[in-house]
């Protein structure tokens, strides 16, 4: 049976004080975690180990803005290209050894190198040259030493950016800038980050036992420079693939904190436990423009008009999602001047299904057909099964002449047709590294390697290349951005948006500062467990 | 003497689908202590079901004894608690079942299976059971038996097994050992053999036996008293010289005329017409009626009760009441009259000298390993004239059937050949073979396709071979066939559970004549059947024989009928033939040692000969086959032999026709 | 004995003549096998109320749909989720088919949802009734096509291989360890993503794999059999491979066969399920009583009917065909002939 | 016999090798990769399939592969970067070994004894009563029947743990769940076949040497009604080990059936192949195992190459 049992109970005999002992959280999972190299593939689970075991310069803070981490203070150059960091004194690794600047260039490098390349990679792409050495065309291919990086001394250290982003210091806070102590990880050689002894840490907690796919279990960090303001003692982890499992897990009060699919979302909507959060993560129909029909606006603009968003978002996800008329969502775009990014457009193309009709009507005239028959790619899991079969009925009733037959995918399958644009209507979503919309817009640039529907508008294209790059006015970049966006949708009606996702879960009344990030990742730095 | 079974209108009913099957009805009879009695009668008679009941071992559901009492050393065993029944088993009455091979547990060492008795009911310790075991294997004559014991069924041959069997049933020394047919499996000397076995336990143990067969020469060697079964209930019971010579019973005497006798070869088997009565609807009356064809009017109307004969000797037939004496009188004299008007086949014979089948040195060897080569047949040659009935007798396993199924091209021949007609069979296309040569095969109900109805049996080969134009046509050779070989139309869409054995040989045999063959293997086509059945079989095959002018190879190991049918006959011994002569010669002048061996082991069906045979006069003809041939020592006689035998055997010969 | 003596007069004891020789009688025409096992099977009892039922749900499959007026995948968000409610069972308590969900609420007037649904709806609104009988139609078809592929190719694959042994038997057999060990998964899912996830790419699968089982047991039958007296008497007619195939040796397999195909049924419908439940089976809105218990089990804590119904549906349905499948046996044997 | 062992053994060998060629090209054909990103651009996609050899022709890929996993190294995954294939597996391999062989035990102890009563008690309500438990098991889904266990043994009633893999009574529930179509499926059979068995001779031959009722179904009957139960033995084997993918999951059970599942929608090659090749040894050598078994079972049954050691 492994032996998670003994090492449960274990530290607890070790320490054997009362008081401590009870400050012990109990979480559940969905899986293993894959992967605890700071520069491997990070899901949403990875980085929220990573991101309380390990610290990088910044953080992301209780209220879903960077704060300082290993860096304690920083500076900008006037043109916002170069940052200097100065790093903590008092930030150790696990064995003693300090955090120094060289162990941030060597993860940075690392990340970027051919042979260990990450697939994260793209997020160094504002570092000076970064883009070039990920280029196997370039002639800097793989030439790391380029990078614009510098090492002013042990605890200073400076970046040169290609532009002056202003999210640089948000972009900080991803596990593919934190740093990795060069002589114990390549002590470690393959095996490092494989196990628990392969590891040493320099976050909030560290990973005591990992018992692979069952359980593992964190410790406060007695080594961590801020250690104080740590109140939890112990995180046990287990893995529950289900979600009723952890349902039941939680009503059998084996673990704190249960994830809730929507269809438990009536059994618990009333109870005081019950708890839901927005994410910056949003949903939406891809319009493969490569097909006839779609290439048509109207058409384009009739499918989003022509199913109702808010019984999708209310009566099927239930899970706090909320109905999508915008691709870049609420809550976390703030304009320079603190106003919400959806403040000024607001939501678009909000049409009921007779403007749909009459928008259909017109599409089949112009392309003189009255028969359309569409394939809807789709998810093949939960609730997303769901709406697509939703969204299919709805269109189909409300939109005479239109047919519609869903195809499930697994999701690297799905990835796959969608790639090579083999698909119709496809149900995708996008979630940002940084709370920036440029994040959300860029993926619709006409050359960029995400626009999997072949969308062109070369307005949009300008004001989405210049939101990139130029920042010198940037309230006017942010002007621009909602122009784009407005281009996106309401003009040219290139996605339907579907919704903005949600999450809901049950925590039990004694768990507080429990922080959930809009990235699905968590911080348990702050967390308190008062039984 | 001392009674030791009681059994007083014992009554059996199976619950079938179609009804209350009553196997037993009212049969009643004492059992003496140290005496044989024999139970013959016909197949379905109720012989097995009456032993089993004997220890509670009638399987219920479906089966039930509705009436009757058991009574053994004063104790009903019928009202006997399941417990006190099963303390009895084994230890004080057991039963040897009527198939070796089906009743020894496949999966179970022989060792396991004979001790389990002993240490149930005797509590003896594992070592000393197994050191007992041993001994009673030696004792019922099986060699090696230490090493032997923990050997798996499979690996002995049948008569072994049988052996095995006796021993199991003698294990805890029984008071009353039942013996259901323990001897059809086996060949002659095997069975006499077992015979002797069992006379000599008998003697040493004084145990009583109840022996149930088919066989009247075995009940001549081995029974005291003879009970005789028809349907379910008790014909005719009696000291065995009393049945055999004076049998009262319409029934008794049609069997005894069925046996074939050695000395008067040629001549019809008597038969009794007709087939045993359904006991789903037993008859009115005297259940042997309707196939008596002088039976009186009360006999459809009464059962008759057991009439006394003698203090020893009772028959149940209407014929002894002292109404009937007249008519008995008649009866018995014209009985004994009719069996000597029989017809003489010898004088028509219409055998001539076209060979029809020539087997030259044909070697069939089975590869049943890398190494391990079975010689089934070793180089044998023959002719088989046309028209004539060639029989190939020989202990179990020599070869016969391979030797037949070789002829009929189910194997390939290692090597040698066999000409047909004169020309060798593998040239000839093998669905004209087909339809020339046809088998008859021994088991007649695993021979028949238990989900194909009779019509369609019959006719599978004019379905192959396209003999017919349209279905009516098809099913009037299908009528005709069956009424060829005896059965009726009726018949035809039954299946072949629904029959006899007689009756399912005879669909045999009518679906090897539907493509009409001129030459037939028949492979012991008679040895799962009884007697009367027998006889109606060979009965029915010479005169298929003289219609058709057929040519038969006849393997059987039961030596009186081979001799009754055959015109000349083959001996095999370890797949060769050692002796080859026309049947009487054979018969009067066996040459062979393995011949003389197989010819004085046959059991005759007179008790007084039986009787003053001296025990163990049949050794077995152990002796190693030399590399001697065939060689003709007289006129169609011919002997393997060496050269120097060879030359002994002719001045013998010649010596005995100058002093006749 | 108990015949009294003055009972038997004389004339008792006169020669009887032939009158009393009587004729055994058919008790019933001449009829083929075929159609004698079909005789047989309607005198038992069980396989007939098995077949009984299965014509029911077929019918039901049929016709179910049609017999309200909502179509199985009309949706309707805002009658999501209700319980099941049936006019005049409705006024029997405790039998759930009054629209009270399971804390005590009357959905029905609580959505003010006019209208009845015999099985409730699904959680978009869908009426359960119309897509129970909708999915016992794929269901059903899987049923039959895993029984037809295991009477084709694994009667087939199975005779062949023992019936000509050797080197064929080896290879075949080579063949089979291979099916058996590529994992069914890797094949399903290339399956559905060459040809699109749905029917046909679950069919397939099961061509190419759900027939082994009934092959391997096939092919100890067949070698049992083939040894068999009757089987070397038609060689012996000149019978030829097929004739012995199909006339000897599959006739007096029918018993395994049959169990056999008892077995694999619930296997296929099951697998089916599976499928939806890894998310690779039929595609939405169609669906089958596998998906529709996959997707009911997810809300049994608060809206059981859906899974209730459609469990006693998939019970239903195995039941009637174990039934049908022992009669079946006892009515291919002839032995078992009433 | 040990000549036919090891004929039996190359022939394992060389049908592995054909899975193993079969699945490589099969899994080649699987549409997506380990790294189709949304986020990657092709040429970092390149520089990740140049990372991991992904790039070579897939001859190539296969023959190195077979080079290396006759070396014993089935490389490491994609999805659990780094970790070796070995571990991946050894790591999960007990508890579905362990679930499965414990479900396999009870399952087949129940399910013969169910049979074996019904066959006892034939045409009683005892017969109907077993034979309908059998039905049922084989009709309710074995995930609604862990769901129902989990959550009125485990919720309600608490009396055993809802789920994980801890300790013995962590394998209770699944393991019930689990077993309930093998008990199902071995006591059709068994019923089937005790029936058949006990109507034979031998079974009689040993009343009649008065022993215990007991002892004949037990030591005569069973051990030949147990034949037909050894083949399907074969398939339930295969059915416990692929099948317990829904119990792990709803149990959260670290098993390889899960982990299967989820390597294929993620495209880890490596964990695929090596998963598949540990699959079809296991289904392999349980094949063979039942064909010993027939011998060991039924003395009757030669092993072709075996010889006639014993005939007389
Ligand atoms: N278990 C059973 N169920 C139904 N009928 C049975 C059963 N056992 C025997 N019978 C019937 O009882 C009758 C007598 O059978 P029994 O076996 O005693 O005959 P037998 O005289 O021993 O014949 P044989 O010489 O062929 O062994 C037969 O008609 C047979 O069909
Ligand atoms: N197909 C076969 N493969 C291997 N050995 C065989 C085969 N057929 C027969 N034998 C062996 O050949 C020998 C002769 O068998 P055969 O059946 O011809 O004997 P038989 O004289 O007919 O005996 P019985 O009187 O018992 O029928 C036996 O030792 C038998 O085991
Ligand atoms: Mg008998
Ligand atoms: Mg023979």
């Amino acid at each position: 049976y492994g032996g998670s049992g003994e090492s449960i109970e274990e530290p607890k005999q070790k320490e054997g004080e009362a008081s401590e002992t009870e400050s012990v959280l109990h979480l559940a999972t969905t899986g293993e975690i894959p992967t605890l190299k700071t520069n491997g593939t990070m899901d949403g689970l990875s980085q929220t180990i990573v991101q309380n075991i390990f610290e990088g310069l910044f953080r992301i803070g209780k209220d879903g803005n960077p704060i300082e981490g290993i860096a304690s203070d920083h500076e900008t150059s006037e043109d916002g290209k170069k940052y200097t960091f100065y790093l903590r004194e008092n930030a150790t690794w696990s064995n003693g050894d300090p955090v120094t600047t060289n162990d941030f260039i060597y993860a940075w490098k690392k990340a970027l190198h051919p042979d260990t390349f990450s697939p994260h990679a793209y997020l160094m792409s504002q570092i000076k040259n970064a883009t070039e050495i990920q280029n196997p065309e370039h002639d800097m291919y793989g030439k790391v030493d380029k990078l614009g990086v510098k090492a002013v001394d042990k605890h200073t250290l400076e970046v040169t950016l290609e532009n002056g982003v202003p999210y640089f210091i948000e972009l900080l806070t991803h596990p593919v800038f934190y740093p990795q102590n060069k002589k114990f990880v390549e002590e470690q050689g393959e095996d490092y980050a494989l196990e628990v002894e392969n590891l040493i840490f320099n976050g909030p907690y560290t990973l005591e036992s990992w018992d692979h796919s069952q359980s593992w279990n964190l410790k406060k960090n007695k080594e961590y420079w801020d250690v104080e303001a740590v109140e939890t003692n112990e995180i046990n982890f287990k893995v529950a693939k289900d979600t009723s499992t952890e349902v039941n897990l939680y009503e059998a009060n084996t673990i704190d904190i249960a994830n809730l699919s929507s269809e438990f979302v009536d059994v618990f909507k009333d109870d005081d436990d019950y708890d839901t959060s927005v994410k910056s993560e949003v949903y939406f129909l891809r319009f493969n423009q490569e097909n006839e029909f779609l290439s048509n606006a109207n058409i384009r603009k009739a499918l989003d008009m022509a199913w109702d968003k808010e019984q999708a978002a209310d009566v099927i996800l239930k899970n706090g999602s909320k109905p999508a008329y915008y691709l870049v969502p609420h809550e976390f775009n703030v304009s320079p001047s603190g106003e919400d990014f959806r403040e000024k457009f607001g939501d678009m193309n909000t049409g009921k299904v007779a403007k749909a009709q009459e928008l259909f009507k017109k599409g089949m005239d112009e392309l003189g057909v009255n028969e359309v028959s569409l394939e809807l790619l789709s998810y093949d899991d939960g609730q997303r099964k769901s709406v697509a079969e939703y969204i299919k009925n709805q269109w189909e009733t409300n939109l005479p002449g239109l047919t519609v037959s869903i195809n499930q995918q697994p999701n690297k399958q799905k990835l796959a047709l969608e790639d090579n644009l083999d698909y119709d209507i496809s149900h995708s979503g996008w979630r940002n590294d940084v709370n920036d919309p440029v994040e959300f817009l860029s993926v619709f640039l006409s050359d960029g390697p995400y626009n999997w529907q072949n969308f062109k508008n070369e307005k949009y294209d300008k004001l989405v290349k210049k939101a990139q790059t130029d920042f010198s006015d940037i309230t006017q970049r942010f002007k621009d951005m909602q122009e784009a966006e407005r281009i996106l949708i309401e003009e040219e009606a290139a996605i339907s948006p579907m919704y903005q996702a949600g999450s809901a879960r049950l925590i039990k009344p004694y768990v507080q500062d429990f922080i959930a990030h809009s990235n699905s990742t968590y911080s348990y730095k702050w967390v308190k467990v008062d039984k | 003497m001392e009674k030791i079974l009681t059994v007083e209108d014992l009554n059996v009913s199976f619950d079938t689908y179609e009804g209350e099957v009553k196997a037993v009805r009212g049969v009643s009879f004492d059992l003496y202590k140290g005496e044989t009695l024999a139970v013959v009668g016909e197949s379905g008679s109720g012989k097995s079901v009456m032993s089993k009941s004997l220890m509670g071992l009638i399987p219920e559901p479906p089966g039930k004894i509705t009436a009757g009492s058991i009574h053994y050393k004063n104790r009903n065993i019928v009202n006997m608690s399941k417990n006190e029944i099963r303390k009895l088993r084994g230890s004080e009455i057991s039963i040897i079942f009527q198939d070796p091979m089906t009743s020894l547990n496949p999966t179970m060492t022989v060792k396991n299976q004979i001790i389990e008795g002993m240490i149930t009911h005797q509590n003896l310790s594992k070592k000393v059971a197994t050191q007992k075991a041993v001994e009673l294997l030696e004792l019922v004559g099986l060699q090696d038996a230490a090493t032997r014991i923990d050997l798996y069924p499979h690996q002995f041959s049948g008569g072994m097994q049988q052996r095995v069997v006796i021993a199991m049933a003698l294990a805890c020394k029984p008071e009353i050992l039942i013996a259901d047919e323990p001897t059809t499996a086996l060949d002659v000397t095997v069975q006499a053999q077992v015979l002797d076995l069992l006379k000599d336990i008998q003697k040493q143990m004084g145990t009583s036996i109840i022996f149930i067969t088919h066989d009247l020469g075995v009940v001549a060697s081995i029974a005291d008293r003879v009970a005789v079964m028809y349907a379910g209930k008790i014909a005719e019971v009696g000291k065995t010289e009393e049945i055999f010579y004076t049998p009262k019973h319409p029934y008794t005497i049609g069997l005894l005329k069925a046996m074939p006798n050695l000395n008067n070869a040629l001549e019809e088997l008597a038969t009794i017409p007709g087939a045993p009565p359904n006991l789903l609807a037993p008859p009115v009356g005297d259940a042997f009626a309707e196939r008596n064809s002088q039976a009186m009017n009360i006999d459809y109307l009464y059962e008759p009760p057991l009439f006394k004969v003698s203090q020893s000797h009772y028959a149940a037939t209407w014929l002894l009441h002292k109404k009937a004496t007249k008519k008995a009188e008649e009866f018995y004299q014209q009985q004994w009259i009719e069996k000597q008007d029989t017809v003489d086949y010898t004088a028509e014979s219409s055998i001539n000298d076209e060979k029809l089948i020539e087997v030259r040195d044909i070697k069939q060897h089975f590869k049943t390993g890398r190494k391990n080569i079975i010689k089934a047949v070793d180089g044998i040659t023959f002719d088989i004239r046309k028209g004539e009935t060639f029989g190939l007798v020989g202990e179990s396993g020599c070869g016969k059937s391979t030797t037949g199924r070789t002829l009929v091209r189910l194997y390939n021949a290692s090597s040698g050949q066999i000409l047909f007609k004169g020309k060798d069979i593998h040239q000839k296309s093998k669905t004209d073979l087909n339809k020339q040569i046809q088998m008859i095969f021994q088991d007649p109900y695993s021979s028949l396709n238990p989900r194909w109805t009779v019509a369609d049996i019959i006719a599978e080969g004019l379905d192959i071979h396209g003999l017919y134009h349209n279905k009516n046509e098809r099913l009037s050779k299908v009528y005709e066939l069956l009424e060829t070989v005896g059965l009726q139309r009726e018949h035809s869409s039954r299946y072949p559970h629904e029959f006899s054995g007689g009756q399912r040989q005879r669909i045999g045999i009518a679906r090897a004549l539907a493509v009409e063959p001129e030459f037939i293997v028949a492979d012991e086509p008679i040895s799962a059947l009884d007697v009367s059945i027998q006889a109606q079989i060979i009965n029915l095959m010479r005169k298929l024989q003289k219609e058709k002018e057929l040519t038969f190879l006849f393997i059987a190991h039961d030596l009186s009928m081979v001799k009754h049918i055959s015109d000349r006959i083959g001996v095999m011994y370890q797949g060769k033939l050692v002796e080859i002569a026309e049947s009487d010669e054979l018969y009067r002048n066996p040459l062979h040692g393995y011949t003389k061996v197989l010819l004085s082991a046959i059991p005759l069906p007179d008790p007084k000969i039986e009787k003053a045979r001296k025990k163990n006069t049949i050794e077995k003809w152990a002796r190693e086959l030399n590399s001697s041939d065939l060689r003709e020592v007289k006129k169609g006689h011919w002997v393997a032999c060496t050269e120097s035998e060879f030359e002994k055997l002719q001045k013998d010969i010649n010596e005995q026709i100058t002093t006749t | 004995m108990g015949i009294p003596e003055h009972k038997l007069t004389d004339d008792l004891f006169d020669e009887a003549g032939n009158d009393h020789t009587k004729v055994e009688k058919t008790t019933r025409p001449p009829a083929t096998y075929w159609k004698d096992s079909w005789l047989r099977l309607r005198k038992n009892k069980g396989a007939v109320v098995g077949l009984i039922l299965i014509i029911i749900i077929i019918l039901m499959a049929i016709l179910g749909p049609m017999m309200n007026s909502y179509g199985y995948e009309e949706q309707n968000l805002s009658r999501a989720n209700l319980p099941a409610k049936v006019p005049l069972l409705e006024e029997i308590p405790f039998i759930g088919f009054d629209g009270v969900d399971i804390r005590g609420k009357n959905q029905y007037e609580q959505k003010s949802v006019e209208g009845n649904f015999w099985f409730g709806t699904d959680d978009l609104g869908r009426d359960v009734w119309s897509r129970i009988w909708q999915g016992t139609r794929i269901s059903l078809y899987i049923a039959f096509l895993a029984a037809l592929l295991d009477l084709i190719i694994g009667v087939a694959y199975g005779s062949i291989s023992a019936f000509y042994g050797g080197k064929v038997d080896n290879v075949m057999q080579r063949i089979i360890e291979v099916l058996v060990g590529v994992p069914n998964l890797i094949v399903v899912i290339l399956l559905i993503l060459i040809l699109q996830p749905g029917i046909m790419s679950i069919t397939l699968a099961m061509v190419i794999t759900g027939w082994v089982n009934m092959a391997r047991i096939i092919r100890g039958q067949v070698l049992k059999l083939k040894g068999q007296e009757f089987v070397l008497a038609s060689r012996t007619l000149g019978a030829k491979d097929k004739q012995l195939l199909w006339g000897h040796l599959i006739p007096n397999s029918l018993g395994p066969i049959i169990i056999t195909t008892m077995f694999t049924i619930p296997n296929a419908i099951f697998t089916e399920a599976f499928l939806s439940f890894i998310g690779l089976g039929i595609q939405p809105p169609a669906a089958s009583l596998g998906t529709i218990i996959n997707d009911g089990f997810k809300l049994l804590k608060i809206y059981p009917h859906s899974l209730i119904f459609s469990s006693i549906i998939i019970s239903l349905i195995m039941i009637s065909f174990n039934l049908v499948g022992d009669g079946l046996r006892d009515a291919f044997d002839p032995k078992m002939r009433k | 016999m040990k000549k036919y062992i090891v004929s039996r053994l190359a022939y394992m060998l060389f049908t592995f090798l054909l899975i193993a060629t079969f699945t490589f090209f099969l899994m080649q054909t699987l549409p997506g990769s380990p790294f189709n990103d949304e986020r990657m651009t092709d040429a970092q996609q390149e520089i990740m399939y140049e990372k991991y050899g992904l790039d070579e022709p897939v001859s190539i890929q296969y023959v190195k592969y077979l080079g290396n996993i006759i070396q014993g190294d089935f490389g490491v995954s994609f999805q659990f970067e780094g970790r070796p294939v070995t571990n991946i597996i050894s790591e999960r391999i007990g508890a579905s070994a362990l679930l499965g062989a414990q479900s396999l035990i009870v399952g087949t102890i129940i399910g013969l004894l169910l049979g074996i009563i019904a066959a006892l008690k034939h045409n009683t309500y005892m017969d109907y009563g077993s034979m309908i438990l059998a039905v049922i098991g084989l009709s309710i889904p074995n995930f609604v029947f862990a769901g129902l266990l989990q959550y009125w043994v485990g919720v309600r009633l608490q009396w055993l743990p809802v789920a994980f893999w801890e300790g013995f009574e962590y394998s209770i529930l699944p393991t019930i769940s689990l077993a309930a179509f093998v008990v199902a499926t071995i006591a059709r059979f068994m019923r089937t076949e005790m029936l058949d068995v006990l109507g034979q001779e031998y079974i009689n031959t040993a009343r009649s040497k008065g022993i215990r009722d007991s002892v004949v179904v037990f030591k005569h009957g069973l051990r030949n009604a147990m034949i037909p139960i050894i083949t399907i033995l074969g398939p339930l084997v295969v059915y416990l080990m692929t099948g317990t993918l829904v119990v792990e999951k709803i149990f959260s059970i670290p098993g390889l059936g899960e982990q299967f599942v989820k390597s294929i929608m993620t495209n880890d090659y490596p964990v695929i192949m090596g998963v598949t090749l540990f699959f079809s040894i296991l289904f392999i050598t349980v094949i063979f195992i039942v064909d010993l078994l027939y011998g060991v079972i039924d003395p009757r049954i030669r092993l072709s190459g075996g010889g006639k050691d014993g005939h007389t």
